[in-house]
């Protein structure tokens, strides 16, 4: 890709991969995963020489950017048997709810770093009591003694140093797939006559799962199975189209 | 009626105040009712909004708080101490953000959702004031879970977490994800 | 006449100010005329002189600086000693110790051993007398560096600094919180 973009390296995988794809702008609707994936190996080059850790983060989600590049350019061979199958498609569902899911928590960031733009044009008065009123200010250290400074000393430089040391274990990331997803939504949105938009947060339990509904939503309107319309007021409301039956073949198909 | 000296007492609470003051705090400070006290700040508020007026009274993080208005900035960051108005980073906001919104949070579902370790991060917030420690989640392997502060709160000028903006009005566009989905979908 | 917003932009500077403001100051600041800056400061001083209003306007040290009316005293004393029962003496004792074996030290690097935002009691340990400030570190970004003071020597009956109790060994703290505020600094 021709543009360049300055990039924070403290910034994780999915986020550079997004900024990779914003960079693209106008081109968004028409991305080349081959400059994606070549472009997204050249920040690993960056952030291998800076820490392993950071690079092995890095290198998962370029392996699913991979595997996604090959699957286009060699459409019809595919050398994975049924179960890496799936679970290469959990992958790349997965990748894309993150990717959906960074994109919201950057546009709202921009939000909260103009709000304390604005928050740090107004100032507060830091003197408090000031040295003219501290005789009404009672002193929390009047019983102290040199040795529970030594004390306190040693507790605060002993809670510092463990932390930075330990080892975090990475928890793991909700492992339903947009295809689960879907599956839990048509069966809720079969049980009741009157849908709107806001099943996609009824069901989620987290903000990941927000996004994994809402691209079953996506993907059963695609399909043809549910009508969305949005009133005056702005709600959106959610209709199935056609019977179970009807619907549950076309699943199938 | 008015009650002067009850006004003026405010006043000077407000001034010396390092923290936003609730009404039941003024109410016990000031041996006043609770109708008074609302009275009296309602007044102070009306006469600062003129424009000789170089400070505001402003409902955050629970209570007042006096601030100088945003317009002055110009001249007050002469003289403030840290002369140097620093910005936190992208990622540091977007951090901030996964906290706010997901609070209380662990650094390790922090690192999870952003796909990288967020120690510093998540440090650099802390000690800026932005977030602090909340305590312990429960069971076994309990990690040491992390929330936004009141000081987060008055930086935001936000009176309280509910006031944070709604964000499921910042989900992308379906033509974006639609045009992502395309793009990662094996069909060339 | 009068000028409103200049009127404000002192109100302002005089209410975040820590020191006394001198006419010389405002007319820098504030872009304005000696006789103009004159004119706002009297018309300042004469408003606060109403009952409703809880400061002052003092001429001190040759310069001006508002203070809270001393009728108020006793309210004033409740929230201090409100604000300060609650959390402060752990944290007081913490920060002083640090401030104590690491002067000089900046508030950052209190902040970013504590892990916390430190400013708060910071102050208070300085208004208490405990620490001082002691100069300005080196270089482009320097930052206030703050030590311990004779009557904290007092207080704690020792003749010198280097009877302050010994530390027992332990992992290298000063090198790792530097390296830690190194990293922390380039991010922000």
């Amino acid at each position: 890709m021709s543009y360049t973009v300055k990039l924070d390296l403290y910034e994780g995988p999915i986020g550079v991969l997004l900024t990779l794809i914003q960079g693209a702008d106008i081109d968004i609707y028409q991305l080349s995963i081959t400059d994606l994936v070549n472009d997204f190996m050249a920040e690993i080059e960056l952030r291998k020489r800076l820490d392993l850790e950071v690079a092995t983060e890095f290198l998962l989600v370029a392996a699913t950017l991979i595997e996604i590049k090959c699957r286009k350019l060699f459409p019809s061979t595919s050398l994975l048997d049924d179960d890496e199958e799936l679970a290469f498609f959990e992958e790349r569902d997965l990748l894309l709810a993150r990717l959906l899911e960074a994109k919201t928590y950057r546009d709202v960031s921009n939000v909260f770093g103009t709000l304390i733009d604005l928050g740090q044009a107004r100032f507060r008065r830091e003197v408090g009591f000031g040295s003219e009123l501290s005789h009404l200010v009672p002193d929390p250290l009047s019983n102290v003694r040199a040795n529970d400074l030594a004390l306190a000393y040693e507790r605060a430089m002993r809670a510092t140093t463990p932390e930075s040391l330990s080892i975090h274990h990475v928890t793991p990331l909700p492992r339903m797939s947009v295809l689960e997803a879907r599956e839990i939504l048509l069966d809720r949105l079969l049980k009741s006559n009157n849908n709107s938009f806001e099943v996609v947060n009824t069901l989620a339990t987290s903000k990941i799962e927000v996004v994994l509904y809402f691209l079953g939503l996506l993907e059963l309107y695609k399909l043809g199975m549910i009508d969305a319309v949005q009133s005056e007021s702005g709600t959106i409301s959610i209709e199935v189209k056609g019977d179970l039956d009807q619907l549950s073949q076309a699943i199938e198909r | 009626m008015t009650n002067a000296p009850l006004r003026g007492a405010i006043e000077a609470l407000l001034f010396v105040s390092t923290d936003p003051i609730t009404i039941d705090d003024l109410v016990t400070y000031l041996d006043a009712s609770k109708d008074e006290v609302e009275v009296e700040l309602d007044e102070i508020s009306k006469s600062l909004t003129s424009q000789e007026r170089g400070i505001e009274l402003l409902k955050i993080a629970g209570g007042f708080r006096l601030y100088t208005k945003a317009e002055y900035e110009p001249y007050l960051r002469r003289l403030a101490e840290d002369a140097s108005n620093s910005r936190l980073s992208g990622a540091a906001l977007e951090t901030l953000a996964i906290v706010a919104y997901q609070q209380p949070i662990s650094r390790s579902r922090v690192a999870t959702i952003r796909g990288v370790n967020s120690d510093a991060v998540m440090r650099l917030l802390s000690v800026k004031g932005y977030i602090a420690p909340l305590g312990k989640e429960r069971g076994p392997n309990s990690a040491q879970l992390f929330g936004t502060t009141k000081y987060f709160l008055e930086v935001m000028g936000l009176n309280s977490l509910e006031d944070l903006p709604r964000l499921i009005e910042f989900a992308p566009p379906i033509e974006m994800a639609e045009a992502l989905e395309n793009t990662l979908r094996d069909e060339a």
